[in-house]
């Protein structure tokens, strides 16, 4: 019990995401509202970006920014390099999710412009009754 | 793993609480104004998220984005279908 | 201090997840909306707390800045959507609804 | 529909509840993914390209090619949602909408609107230039920028801000803040170093390489946020006039 | 002395808040609730920052000076957009011709509409 | 002129925010302001009767008055406790009222203050201002005749003695 | 081989001649006269050009022209042997008669789309010739699909319900076989033998299962269905709603000679003869083509449109000539080749004179010509010729080969084929000979055609009476392809 | 110095041509014409260069980006294979930039009833420049990541031209979107899977990375690649998750479907190819975790069912478009087939069935220019009227069915011959039957071009009449591309065993040999 109890705090930030990556999908997948959809979708793409984050963080290190030239007392003066590496959070997932939130942006404006054409041609948009339309 | 996974664990799980329940809520009003808006909390509470994980590139652009400007779209997007939603 | 500090941010975490009650009781869209700006405002704090304690606080004013202009930004939208375009009731459309049942 | 989802969600949940328990633990400074590639642009950063913030520094200069393509996402995502929704402008001219029976002035948000909008400006300018020493760079400072103009077009309305901000000259100045990137990128060619390899700026700039390399990051970052303020504006623009061009939100 | 001065000020934020969200969960209506947050959350949000930002002058140099002009300036700024917002709100309430609580309403109103 | 004076307005902020006092940030922070002295010196200062000096007067006018309204934003919080958690039903402590209000303030800025005034002070929240009218809700019946009687008029008096630079009377 | 007797890429020239005439006859579509010299020159081009072979190819030797290379070990190759200098010269031979007899029957019934016509034509000649010089089971593959294809246009071109039916099957049986089933027994072979190069041993190594070899026979035995093997015979009755000239050319020769020869091909270059009779494959092979050999006559004849009596006669005679392949034995594959030229002189005969028929008289079936061997007697009397040749009988070069093959048989040890051949010829001569009877010998009442019918067009007479003269002459002189054939046999 | 930057031109030079479009000719289409098709035809330049460096050197070239050594910069990597693909993706798109003079006119800015919308036009060729420099990109690169972004940037691209078509297509694309955002976000979590355990982007190096015996066996990896690997199968509408590729393709406009359909599952397809074998290894994928056979059933049923509901469509394009799920059915089945023949096939059939389809959408689309009407019927008379475009169509049609010389026939030869060294029976009888149901289908519509005069549906074709008898063959700039597309069909065919040689064998990994 202790260790299950163990795993799950060690790793709460790996569930958190999971929860949230299958509630964006579900969403993705079930909802019959397209903006639903297009809500899910920017929650699996957080979900995501959540996961990368975590990827990045260490612990008892500090954002990836050194800055030199004025004293701070909680600035730990790094000197090698071990210390150094290990006083920063790994900004590498940083920089890719940045990209992965600009990706982000561009698929929901574009989402979104079909949802409004898309009211426009079948003045719906349920998905169900837009079939039913297409049917017709 | 001891508890001191994180310096702020505290936050962490606060945080995390509030961000699933904006998840679901935003996904399950069936007013999507209402939906745009809690999704825009959603956002709001993500990008404290990524600050107190050490990420602060990642949580300016979500809070320049999520925040701010996807908000807007989907209201301005809002403006222009039918507000209610089936489920 | 450091402690007195994370006690304020729980203080201040615990206060929005009741705010978050507002935003999901509603029973209007524009209460829910309050809700949301008062989650925002004290969201811009709680970075600025983080700066603090993570001694950083120079690199998370901008995030806060940003943060502060953006939340105003987004609730100013949601404020104007039925301010302009009277046809749009601030209550749920088209019926009152229930909140979520999570 | 929902069945199915819950299935393929339950089973993607379950697979990677495998993966989790695999996984380092989080935040933990050994785990593979923090001593590998990552260390070096922390030990490398400020040396080779005197940046302090390597978010910036990996962002664009060693991982510039990836941030190119970020900013021409933003770009194609103008261009596809300008494309898509906006009407020609003489069908415009004919359609008469009902305006709202009250004018949309409302003189609170307008005065605060005058007093915020050039601090959004300059603060946007100050979060680009300082891309390299504190968080932010040429994608937010964008964002920013696009976003006071969206906070003036809250507040008066859309017709008012694109007597200011010429409707033509968004797609125009989009297009000439992705040249910029890329032309910065393209003379280095010239130069007579590998595509975006910026220390090829040097012998112009007539400084040492190390710095060619942050000047080449600042002009980068402001070819970002120049398409970024555009195309910003021109999403809300369309989106919330529904590619009329009239009113907004 | 300084911490003291910052403890108060952060308590008083904190108290303000919890009026200020007492008040939005107990009032009756929406009008009354936007009193209550517009007023407290201003200055609450005013208060913890003026604190935090005295905060930051514990080790005073140039740099800690800006970052607290900073913070305050963000209080400043709050302080300008919080009422706008809540006007903003209120105003789009009544546009929508919500009710207020307790059906007293002046003459006036109709005269206005 | 303006446009000089939005540029060092502009350039203060920089420098206020940028922390960087080398060359080229300096520059950097020139061309900003430029920038935005250049594209925005309309929003910032639209009426433009008044000198400079007049308007640091009315800055620090200004100044004095925010004090006064910080103690005003105080107090209504605290009013606010007090109607939240006074055990009586809130039926009893509550009774909100919307009135209308002419002002005689002349300036839009100086409208939009005293708005966001009222917005700030117990009892009262400014719903719209169309012309000279403000549309106000107030809480309590109290509150709504506190202003009409006493304070709005004291809190428009002081408004129109930072930009207008005039005593008013019990209007 | 330092000097050859003809130009190097004889064989591709050969192929591509009538290709090459394409393009003239497209441009000069519109002058008809112009257009059928460029296909006769065509045709006199490519007889030359296989004839200028034959004396070396006779001599022994084989000759072969790399194309290209498209696959590990197998390339497009031609190669020039006595079997296809056989076929070649039966194809090329008769596409000048037949081109003759095209120009008489499309200008006689007037014709649509004749340029049209003629493009295919040729294409279709170049498709036949290229299968005759394959070097390779792909190379044939290749051409016999391109003859799949280009005949279609020939088989549809009237362009009617009936032509679309017909045309709808043909392709149906010729394409799904080729794909479903020759296809994958091609590479499966490949998988096996690593090459698909012919060669007169066979090509299968040695430990190759018999069961595989079973399988893969007939595979190939069905995948080549334009040899007509029931049941997939019914697309050649189909097919016959094409003008008679296609009929005759394609139907008679080119298509279903193809099939055969194809399956020649493979028994005699993929399997090998030793192998066939070493794992008494070849019994398998006289049993199915046995089988469409009776039950072929005895459809041809209930048949009474002569067209389609013709057509199930040639089903019959394809199995006949697969029977002479498959029998392994020296004699019998002697027979089996050469009777593709025997068959091919008299069964076009046969076509050409039911064209003329209906050229002059519109008449189709076989209950409607009593007495027109009196109006028509020249063309009646090639039809005689032609089908004693088809029968066996003298003095029609058939008998030749009928009797190599029935030899074969023996030589073999399968005496029920012995039967089979005998049953045949007795049923062949059941369904021809009642046509020629009742076209000469009915009394003057009976006969259902009035004096003003006369002779067909001359361009429609001549050439039935030449290939019938040919098939007389090769009664006398076999040698010709005889020879060729031997060449096969003797190099073993 | 040219030579050593001829890798980024390649995509470079439709990049800039985009903003170009943007900045200079926002006014003038033929402006925009000429930007798009002089690009595209320097990329194509380009790419040769590169492909005839490499056959040269027989080096894989490494194009370091800003300088950076690998792990640590993005590179690009260029190898036979790329080579191949890369020239594939510039022709294809050079030919359809050629095609597109006349249809986009007449199309794009007139989607709705009596509007025109001259902008349109331009940006249309923006986005058309931006889509293939997404795609060129995906091929050249070699960072898992980079990958992804530029997936991106050819979907967002692919959205919007897709969404030109119109009407229906706005709805189509909008479920394409959904699932294609699906598919690359899958990819995304599949790369970060990888990168947890390793640490690096870089293909090379997590290559190096994986094979160590620990990571083999760790559920992580393997939940990475499965990830990675639905992700691109969602993105090349394999067949469970194909559903959003009729529609999408179906409403789009002329040159778009040219251009998007032939081009984005090959290019997916090849990234499975890449990943597989330059990322994880045949090992690996073959031995450790041996889903190969259940893949190859999968891939049988994809290309039956492909075959199955093409031959029940009446609109051509949407026929084409579960064509094409067979196809990829081919390609995902001939990889798995875990042996040389199969993935010689699999690549093959890349540069082949790209061709194929591209010459098929390049005729229908002539037709439908000229007719206005995408059902069968359209076809009807065509053989008269249009004679090199059902010439084209023809070739086009017997090198989907597979006959030889075209290059059909090599690809499905290789995946049959693989799939009996395999032998895996069910995908190669798959494969016959695929190919007959093809010959039905493409018959059918010969049969109803060549008769003109019988058909069921005369009665109500009536009123057609007259405005049928207009028709005439399409102008010279549609029947340029499509000449050429079908002789680079045949010519594909006949030097099939150089190409193999030469390109697809020398990229076949070691563990397959």
């Amino acid at each position: 019990m202790n260790e299950i109890l163990t795993a799950i705090i060690a790793k709460y930030n790996y569930w958190s995401f999971l929860i949230l990556l299958l509630i964006g999908l579900h969403a993705m997948i079930s909802k019959n509202n397209l903006v639903k959809k297009v809500i899910g979708m920017s929650i699996f793409q957080s979900a995501i970006i959540l996961f990368y984050v975590s990827i990045g963080y260490k612990k008892g290190a500090t954002i990836p920014i050194t800055e030199h030239g004025h004293g701070h007392a909680n600035e730990v003066v790094h000197q090698t390099a071990a210390e150094m590496v290990a006083g920063f959070a790994n900004p590498l997932p940083h920089v890719l999710m940045l990209t992965a939130i600009v990706v982000g942006v561009g698929t929901l404006g574009v989402a979104l412009a079909l949802v409004q054409k898309i009211h426009r041609v079948y003045g719906t948009i349920e998905e169900d009754e837009i079939l039913e339309k297409i049917k017709e | 793993m001891t508890w001191d996974a994180s310096l702020l664990w505290q936050f962490d799980f606060l945080i995390l609480l509030m961000v699933i329940i904006c998840a679901v809520a935003a996904l399950t009003f069936k007013d999507l104004i209402t939906s745009a808006v809690v999704f825009g909390a959603y956002s709001f509470l993500m990008c404290l998220l990524w600050t107190e994980m050490l990420a602060v590139d990642v949580a300016f652009t979500e809070a320049a984005v999520g925040a701010g400007v996807s908000t807007v779209f989907f209201l301005g997007t809002a403006l222009h279908i039918k507000r209610r939603a089936k489920d | 201090m450091e402690k007195y500090i994370i006690c304020i941010g729980v203080a201040l975490l615990i206060l929005m997840l009741v705010t978050l009650v507002r935003v999901i009781r509603g029973p209007s869209t524009i209460d829910r909306l309050v809700g949301v700006n008062v989650i925002g405002t004290k969201s811009t704090i709680l970075i600025i707390i983080m700066g603090t304690l993570l001694g950083r606080v120079e690199m998370y004013v901008d995030i806060a800045l940003a943060y502060a202009l953006l939340n105003f930004i987004a609730s100013l939208a949601a404020a104007r959507f039925f301010q302009r375009h009277r046809e749009e009731s601030v209550v749920d459309a088209p019926q009152r609804q229930e909140g979520p049942s999570c | 529909m929902k069945l199915l989802s819950l299935v393929i969600s339950l089973t993607l949940g379950f697979l990677l509840l495998l993966a989790t328990a695999d996984l380092p633990d989080w935040g933990d400074p050994q785990s593979p993914a923090s001593i590998h590639v990552s260390n070096y642009y922390i030990e490398n950063s400020v040396e080779q390209t005197s940046v302090p913030n390597f978010v910036t520094s990996v962002l664009a200069d060693y991982r510039g090619y990836d941030t190119m393509f970020e900013t021409i996402v933003i770009f194609c995502a103008g261009i596809t949602v300008l494309t898509i929704l906006r009407r020609s402008h003489r069908q415009k001219k004919k359609e008469v909408r009902p305006r709202p029976a009250r004018e949309g002035k409302d003189l609170i948000l307008i005065s605060a609107a005058r007093i915020i909008a050039p601090m959004m400006q300059i603060f946007a300018l100050y979060v680009v230039a300082h891309g390299h020493h504190s968080p932010g760079g040429g994608f937010q400072g964008g964002v920013i920028l696009g976003s006071s103009f969206i906070l003036l077009a809250l507040a008066y309305d859309l017709e008012t801000i694109l007597k200011r901000l010429k409707e033509r000259s968004v797609i125009i100045m989009s297009g000439i803040g992705v040249a910029i990137y890329m032309g910065i990128g393209m003379i280095c060619l010239f130069l007579g170093g590998n595509f975006l390899d910026y220390s090829a700026w040097s012998s112009v700039l007539g400084v040492s390489a190390v710095e060619a390399r942050s000047h080449g990051m600042l002009g980068v970052e402001i070819g970002v946020a120049v398409t970024v303020m555009y195309i910003m504006f021109s999403l809300y623009a369309d989106l919330s006039s529904g590619g009329e061009m009239d009113e907004g939100l | 002395m300084l911490d003291f001065i910052v403890i108060v000020l952060l308590s008083a934020g904190i108290l303000f808040f919890f009026g200020t969200i007492n008040g939005l969960l107990r009032f009756p209506d929406f009008y009354t609730r936007m009193h209550a947050a517009g007023k407290g959350d201003t200055l609450s949000t005013v208060l913890i920052l003026l604190g935090l930002a005295l905060y930051s002058f514990h080790h005073p140099s140039v740099q800690d000076l800006l970052t607290g002009y900073k913070i305050i300036f963000i209080a400043v700024l709050i302080a300008i957009a919080s009422p706008t917002a809540t006007h903003a709100l209120m105003d789009a309430g009544y546009e929508s011709g919500i009710k207020p609580w307790g059906g007293e309403t002046d003459s006036e109103e109709e005269v206005d509409k | 002129m303006y446009h000089l004076l939005m540029f060092i307005l502009m350039m203060l902020f920089w420098i206020l925010m940028s922390g960087k006092f080398d060359t080229f940030h300096l520059v950097l922070g020139a061309i900003s302001s430029l920038i935005v002295a250049w594209s925005s010196t309309d929003l910032l200062f639209q009426d433009r009767g008044k000198s400079p000096a007049a308007r640091a007067s009315e800055a620090g006018r200004f100044v004095l008055y925010a004090c006064w309204l910080f103690w005003q934003i105080v107090l209504a919080n605290f009013h606010v406790i007090y109607l939240s958690l006074t055990p009586k039903p809130i039926k009893e402590t509550l009774s909100p009222h919307i009135f209308n209000f002419k002002t005689t303030l002349k300036t839009d800025f100086a409208r939009f203050v005293l708005a966001n005034s009222i917005t700030l002070t117990p009892g009262t929240v400014t719903i719209r201002v169309s012309e000279d009218i403000f549309v106000v809700h107030a809480i309590t019946v109290k509150a709504a005749g506190d202003l009409e009687g006493g304070s709005i008029s004291e809190m428009e008096r002081r408004v129109a003695w930072v930009f207008e630079k005039r005593e008013i009377g019990g209007a | 081989m330092a000097t050859l007797p003809f130009p190097e890429a004889a064989p591709l020239l050969a192929i591509l001649v009538s290709i090459a005439a394409i393009p003239l006859i497209v441009l000069s579509g519109s002058k008809p006269n112009l257009r059928e010299f460029w296909t006769f020159l065509a045709g006199f081009i490519k007889l030359g050009l296989v004839l200028s072979m034959a004396g070396y190819i006779l001599a022994g030797n084989t000759y072969t022209y790399e194309l290209c290379k498209v696959l590990p070990g197998l390339s497009l190759k031609l190669t020039v042997d006595g079997f296809g200098m056989l076929f070649a010269l039966v194809a090329s031979t008769l596409w000048i008669v037949t081109s003759m007899y095209s120009i008489g029957y499309m200008r006689g019934l007037d014709e649509h789309a004749q340029t049209r016509y003629y493009s295919f034509f040729a294409l279709a000649l170049s498709a036949t010739i290229g299968v005759a010089f394959s070097g390779n089971l792909l190379t044939m593959y290749l051409f016999y699909e391109l003859l799949s294809l280009s005949t279609y246009p020939l088989v549809t071109h009237h362009q009617d319900q009936e032509a679309r039916t017909g045309g709808r099957k043909y392709l149906t049986y010729l394409l799904s076989t080729s794909i479903g089933l020759a296809l994958p027994a091609m590479l499966v072979t490949y998988a096996l033998a690593g090459t698909l190069d012919f060669n007169v041993h066979g090509i299968f190594p040695a430990e190759t299962a018999k069961s595989t070899l079973v399988i893969l026979l007939i595979m190939f035995l069905y995948g080549f269905a334009k040899a007509g093997i029931m049941p997939f015979h019914s697309w050649l009755p189909g097919a016959m709603v094409a003008p008679t000239p296609v009929s005759a050319l394609l139907h008679a020769v080119a298509v279903v000679k193809v099939g055969v020869f194809s399956i020649g091909r493979i028994l005699t270059g993929i399997f090998g003869i030793d192998l066939l009779s070493t794992a008494s494959l070849n019994v398998i092979v006289c049993v199915i083509a046995g089988f469409t050999v009776i039950v072929s006559s005895l459809i041809a004849l209930s048949q009474d449109n002569l067209k389609r009596r013709l057509a199930f006669s040639t089903v019959g005679q394809l199995s006949y000539i697969i029977l002479g392949i498959g029998l392994a034995s020296q004699l019998g594959v002697i027979g089996g080749m050469s009777h593709i030229a025997m068959h091919a002189f008299g069964k076009i005969t046969l076509f050409f004179c039911a064209g003329a028929i209906f050229v002059a008289t519109g008449k189709k079936y076989i209950s409607e010509m009593k007495g027109i061997g009196r109006r028509m007697p020249f063309t009646m009397a090639a039809f005689f010729v032609g089908a004693l040749s088809v029968i066996g009988l003298p003095p029609g070069g058939g008998l030749i080969t009928k009797l190599q093959m029935a030899s074969g048989a023996m030589q073999a040890d399968l005496l029920f084929v012995l039967v089979i051949y005998l049953v045949s010829s007795l049923l062949n001569a059941a369904y021809f000979f009642p046509i020629v009877y009742n076209a000469f010998f009915c009394t003057e009442e009976e006969a259902m055609f009035d004096k003003k019918v006369a002779e067909a067009p001359m361009l429609c007479v001549l050439p039935p009476v030449i290939t019938a003269a040919i098939s007389v002459g090769l009664f006398f002189f076999p040698g010709l392809f005889v020879d060729f054939a031997r060449l096969m046999v003797t190099g073993l | 110095m040219i030579k050593e930057q001829l890798p980024i031109l390649i995509l470079a030079v439709p990049l800039l041509a985009s903003f170009a479009i943007t900045l200079f000719a926002r006014k003038s289409k033929i402006a925009a014409f000429a930007l798009l098709v002089g690009a595209m035809g320097m990329s194509f330049v380009f790419a040769i260069g590169v492909m005839r460096q490499i056959l040269d050197t027989g080096r894989v070239i490494h194009y370091h980006i800003g300088n950076w050594q690998p792990p640590f910069g993005i590179e690009l990597v260029i190898d036979h294979l790329n080579a191949m693909v890369l020239v594939l993706v510039s022709g294809a798109a050079f030919l359809t930039a050629i095609y597109s003079k006349n249809t986009v006119p007449a199309e794009v800015p007139y989607r709705f009833p009596g509007e025109e919308v001259p902008e349109r036009v331009p940006n249309y060729y923006t986005l058309y420049a931006l889509l293939v420099t997404g795609l060129l990109g995906i091929v050249a690169t070699g960072d898992a990541f980079n990958m992804f972004v530029l997936l991106e940037i050819s979907a967002l691209s692919s959205y919007a031209l897709l969404a030109l078509g119109g009407g229906r297509a706005y709805f189509a694309t909008f479920k394409y979107l959904i699932v294609g955002t699906i598919g690359a976000c899958f990819y995304l979590l599949g790369v970060g899977y990888l990168y947890i355990k390793t640490g690096s982007l870089n293909m090379p190096d997590l290559k190096v990375i994986l094979t160590s015996p620990a990571l083999a066996e760790s559920p992580t990896v393997m939940i990475a690649f499965m990830l990675i690997i639905t992700g691109i199968w969602i993105k090349m509408a394999f067949f469970p998750l194909h559903g959003w590729l009729p529609n999408a393709y179906t409403y789009a406009s002329t040159t778009t479907s040219c251009l998007v359909a032939p081009l984005m599952t090959k290019v997916s397809v090849y990234m499975m190819i890449r990943l597989m074998f330059s990322v994880f290894s045949a090992h690996y994928i073959f031995d450790r975790l041996g889903w190969q056979n259940g893949v190859v059933w999968l891939a049988a049923a994809a290309i039956l069912f492909g075959s199955i509901s093409a031959l029940g469509q009446t609109n051509l394009k949407r026929m084409l478009c579960y064509i094409i799920v067979a196809e990829v059915g081919y390609m995902v089945g001939g990889v798995w087939l875990a042996n040389a023949d199969g993935l010689i096939g699999a690549t093959y059939h890349i540069l082949s069935d790209a061709m194929m389809t591209l010459c098929l959408f390049m005729a229908v689309g002539a037709v439908i220019y000229k007719t206005g009407d995408a059902s069968l019927y359209a076809m009807r008379g065509i053989f008269r009227k249009m004679p090199v475009t059902s010439v084209v169509f023809v070739i086009g049609a017997l090198a989907m069915i597979g006959i030889p010389p075209t290059c059909g026939f090599f690809s499905k030869w290789y995946l049959v011959s693989g799939a009996i060294e395999a032998r895996h029976w069910g995908f190669a009888v798959a494969l016959l039957i695929s190919s007959l149901i093809n010959a039905v289908i493409f018959f059918r519509i010969i049969e109803i071009g060549y008769f003109p005069l019988f058909d069921e549906q005369e009665g109500e074709g009536g009123h057609h009449a007259h405005d049928r008898a207009v028709i005439a063959e399409a102008p010279f700039s549609m029947l340029l591309p499509m000449v050429l597309t079908a002789l680079s069909l045949i010519a594909i065919g006949l030097y099939s065993n150089e190409i193999i040689t030469g390109l697809v064998g020398r990229t076949i990994p070691a563990g397959l040999l």
